[in-house]
């Protein structure tokens, strides 16, 4: 689950990491009378949850409050990377004298959390990735151990810093893992990492992303509303996982391999997949809302369930999507292939409610959904 | 790494109602469950195993190699430790939905005890006509046969659809390892690739993947050595491609992590790829007669 | 730093171990109060820092709010194993169906944590640690790992617990661990835990003292005064270690094992020492209050000044008992020991300030000490 | 377990006062100071000693055997940690106020890395002679002078007076070990009269103990088999008996910790016990005269 920036910064600060002073506004009234209280130049920062910001005309400097105002106004409300601007941070101005980039993550390839430092930050950092990967050092962090200020330290020293801004780094570093830990996050990023006229070192950007298995007991968290379509966000609210893709064939599958293989395998057949969503492990029991939430949409052509069961028995899952299916009466041709745990139960109840003979090989059921879809049955 | 027959297997949160039906549909497969454990249910028994309060409890009694947790997300850390540190050295974690920062963890504290995890998030493994641990469909009979093809998945439906396609191309499996779905599991395809590269039974290997992590680019290189045929299908050339963790994520990650990028590194290590599951069975039925 | 028993029971509280429904009472009217609030019958405990309160007559029960009163009554105010009783802890009074024994604390032979328990638990576990050890079961904790609940149920399960009870005392005894590991505990303990009539697992008693080294990063402890005379109090105040002893030469000395090396050999040539008070570390810069605290006291025959430096120098430490002497002007008699790093200027700083030679051999300063102090000199 | 007059010291808080003060006393002396660390100083020198901002960064340039800590306590845990973690085997840790918890997880960590902690609240030690790694007034000559008795000393300033009995005994030291006031330290009293039994160059140790905690106690068999002189200081016998820690510190106690017990256990050990200072000498010179 990706915070805002704001949600971020409020989590760094509340560590110890400094941030630029600020206020969140969602009318330009606010975004002026925020100006005001932080004194001028200002900054004005779209909060959406996509990259790329800047260059998209999220970001705005004043430099009284008349132009705050002016700037919020053109901004919210504003599309930026396909999503609408319902808000905005407001902060003072850094004079930024060079940027950093400081990272924490996690690294599934080294099965570690993973410390990553730049003297060369700014949106320029993927590009110093690439070409100049000298000046990016990644050092992996021992979670026994934890990411202390000395790791923090030789992190820093070895990005090429000395004197007061290595011990100024280091001590921002080392609170980022604390609340990359502490916040189960997947990501917790500082881009830039200001260093300013002054000396200071500032959190100028903020980003982190919470591993959404962690969220029952990350009872702290700022309430927040993930990225997406109104579809995507109520499959969320009920702990569903629902992407919608172009195509026109539904498609209900247990597990997140066997969804995929399945859209993989429409695909190969001709058809176009008009969702991922996943039935697995407990989810099966779900499975009247999340057709109803992949049904919903215009333009589906037919509704594909392919089951392999094993943990999430198929006789469970095919009770639960045949009820469903009963309930919502779609008016479309249904396939369904189904095999694994209990499958011969999971066949009659196919049979007896839907009326329908299940298929046991998803090759030639995908062929038989295409060919239905798009009248070629 | 794996269990054999004579590897004796604890069943951690055994009273459960998963737990307790998977036990049954083990002992029926053959496997030797010693033992149980729930805490505050010492003394009870079920399926005739008997229920110990701890780990350390029933090595105490009942001594085994393996131990397959049948506990929900949030405890699954605490039961890996338990088991790690009461001696178990193979532990079969299967739940959903454990946190990463759990998971690393519980890999941190089993290396320092020598253990090995498989999982989170699998389905757990089978040496067809000899034993299962874990939750796969053991007993159906077009999808496990004792045979000579290694499977690593890292999707517990996709893997069981995958096995099935190895027996429609008359072959059956050595050993099928559910390595699991979640970003950071205890046992990677490489490394399950270096166990099928050593093993006397397996003559060929099916690799499934998926999109996401580096899993599959990290275990080409030993396809290009192992000399036997290894054939993959990685999932989700038709999904969108997903969000990257911030800047941190591409450059931990660079260009790898994408279907293309998977399969262009099998393939030049000299993997034979499936374009969809029923291909497996053709490209390993091929596969064997050419290395004959 | 030792806690109330309440005191500790707020900290068990706020992490989840079930402790008896009470309140804190001054006198005896809210006594009386707390006992109509709480429900009767309650017990009202004497709240002092001493063991066997029950036996001194510090816990009484009451039927009714008059009863509680008048039990307080007798008890604010009386004297328990010489604390004054100040205040009073009113509780529910608990049935009892059996008592057990946790205890977490640091174990300086095995230089780790330890976790006891025993299902044999009340004031006399000592006696069952003496005749029956095979009761008590002691578990060295890793505090790499910490005190999982796996461990607690470990714990439990060889005291001889099983069923509920052992799920439930493992439960608190991995949240007393967390207690003594968070706030930095010497020692955290409940003796007895009660298990009830309706099988509940309660902290009936609870004491618990702090490490006094980390106290700077202990903010959220309870404030609290250490029990002690008023002298030690001050001293206390002050940072200084001031023990009073029965005595009458004033000793001050650098270092605990000089100091204490220093009543050893004044007692060895016959005399008796006043105190001990230690200026070792940077101790040294309070010398004044350390001197003024000690000789404030009636009685008191002579000064034994004994100083072996090292860290602490040897004029460093001069220098401040010199000088402080100097305003204190005492009128008795002085012998200062002193060896160590920059013993030169401090015999010089001796000699000039305070007039007198210094020794440079202990044993013949001890003796010439106590001849002086009692007229033998 | 010690340093000898060849190792390298590094000197973590090289430019505080107390660490510059004490730089100078131990080069003067003769000890090998190759490298300091204070973060953020890196590049300036103390006493033409260099200075580095991580003790990884010292140790890439000018590797050291042994690291002395003079941070304030509070930075004493993740100093020492430092300092393991970076390959160093013997650290020394003077500070006074450390917390105990910090302690155990200093131990605990030093010995997952293999390496031994002298400390915390000690004085260091000397070789004299050759080395002193620490705060020891090593310059003085009626102390410290090169000789057969080990000494090893909870008590910095006590140790100190008790190696000046030592001299006017006619003797001199082989090694002095301050191993600290602390509850919890990570040299024992034993563990010094284990390798005062090894020792070569030891024909006689003095051990200087105080009441509280059992260090003594657990050192006294090592005192019945070590086949050399001991001779022991118990301070405290007029201090009033310390406050246990509840219940429970009575319980791991037991009878244990008082100047009677341990003086009672090492008099049976074999041990000459010495009621003041003074007599440290006289027993000292007599266990030397019969031993011979």
């Amino acid at each position: 689950m990706r915070l805002y920036e704001y949600q971020a910064k409020w989590l760094f600060a509340a560590q110890g990491i400094p941030t630029p002073p600020g206020a969140v506004a969602t009318d330009p009234e606010q975004a002026g009378a925020a100006a005001e209280q932080l004194g001028v130049p200002v900054a004005l920062k779209a909060q959406v949850l996509a990259g790329k910001r800047g260059k998209a005309g999220g970001i705005r400097f004043a430099q009284d409050a008349a132009g705050a105002r002016a700037a919020a106004h053109d901004i919210l409300g504003a599309t930026l990377n396909g999503f609408v601007v319902e808000s905005l941070l407001v902060e003072q101005r850094l004079d930024i004298a060079s940027e950093l980039y400081l990272g924490i993550t996690t690294d599934r390839s080294r099965r570690c959390p993973v410390a990553i430092f730049s003297a060369s930050g700014g949106v320029e950092i993927e590009e110093v990735a690439r070409s100049e990967p000298e000046k990016l050092i990644v050092m992996p962090i021992d979670v026994a151990v934890g990411f202390q200020t000395y790791h923090a330290m030789n992190l820093a020293l070895r990005g090429g810093l000395g004197g007061k801004l290595l011990t100024a780094v280091a001590d921002v570093a080392s609170r980022l893992y604390d609340v990359y830990w502490q916040y189960d996050a997947e990501v917790a990023e500082i881009n830039p990492l200001v260093v300013t006229q002054s000396g200071q070192v500032v959190a100028a950007d903020a980003r982190m992303s919470i591993d959404e298995n962690a969220l029952p007991r990350q009872k702290n968290l700022p309430k927040n509303a993930m990225p997406g379509s109104d579809l995507e966000i109520a499959a969320r609210e009920q702990g569903l996982t629902y992407i919608p893709l172009d195509g026109d064939i539904c498609i209900l599958a247990n597990g997140a391999g066997l969804t995929l293989a399945t859209m993989d395998l429409i695909a190969a057949h001709g058809g176009r997949p008009a969702n991922f969503t996943e039935v697995g492990g407990g989810n099966y029991l779900k499975a009247r809302q999340s057709l109803a939430i992949a049904l919903s949409r215009p333009r589906i052509k037919a509704l594909f369930v392919n089951v392999f069961g094993a943990f999430a028995r198929a006789d469970h899952i095919a009770d639960g999507f045949t009820q469903a299916l009963v309930e919502l009466k779609p008016d479309l041709p249904i396939v369904a292939c189904i095999r694994g745990t209990e499958e011969e139960t999971a066949w009659r109840l196919v049979r007896e409610r839907l009326g329908i003979e299940p298929y046991k090989d998803m090759d030639l059921a995908a062929a038989a959904v295409v060919a239905r879809a798009y009248g070629r049955g | 790494m794996l269990a054999k027959r004579s590897d004796r297997v604890l069943v951690q949160g055994i009273t459960g109602r998963e737990g307790t039906y998977w036990t049954e549909k083990m002992l029926q497969y053959g496997t030797r469950i010693v033992a149980g454990v729930t805490p505050g249910k010492g003394g009870q028994s079920v399926h005739g195993v008997p229920v110990f309060d701890t780990v350390e409890a029933a090595m105490l009694r009942r001594p085994a190699e393996v131990s397959v947790l049948f506990v929900p997300p949030m405890y699954a850390m605490a039961g890996a430790c338990e088991a790690t540190e009461a001696g178990i050295k193979n532990v079969v974690v299967l739940a959903d939905g454990v946190p990463v920062h759990d998971t690393m963890v519980m890999l941190a504290r089993a290396s320092q005890y020598g253990a090995r995890i498989l999982g989170p998030n699998g389905p757990g493994m089978i040496v067809p006509g000899e034993t299962m641990v874990g939750i796969l469909p053991c007993w159906l009979e077009d999808v496990f046969r004792p045979g000579s093809v290694g499977v690593v998945s890292r999707s517990g439906s996709l893997g069981t659809a995958i096995c099935h396609q190895v027996i429609r191309a008359g072959l059956g499996q050595s050993v099928v390892l559910g390595i699991g779905g979640d970003p950071i599991v205890g046992t990677t395809t490489r490394e399950a690739l270096e166990f099928f590269a050593q093993d006397g039974r397996t003559r060929a290997v099916v690799i499934v993947g998926e999109l996401g992590g580096t899993m599959e680019e990290d275990a080409a290189p030993v396809v290009a050595e192992m000399g036997k045929p290894v054939v993959a299908f990685i999932a989700g050339g038709m999904a969108p491609e997903g969000k990257r963790m911030g800047h941190a994520g591409a450059i931990v990650e660079g260009d790898r992590g994408t279907v293309r990028s998977k399969t262009r590194l099998l393939a030049e290590a000299g993997a034979h790829i499936a374009r969809t599951p029923n291909e497996v069975a053709e490209l390993l039925s091929k596969a064997m007669k050419t290395n004959r």
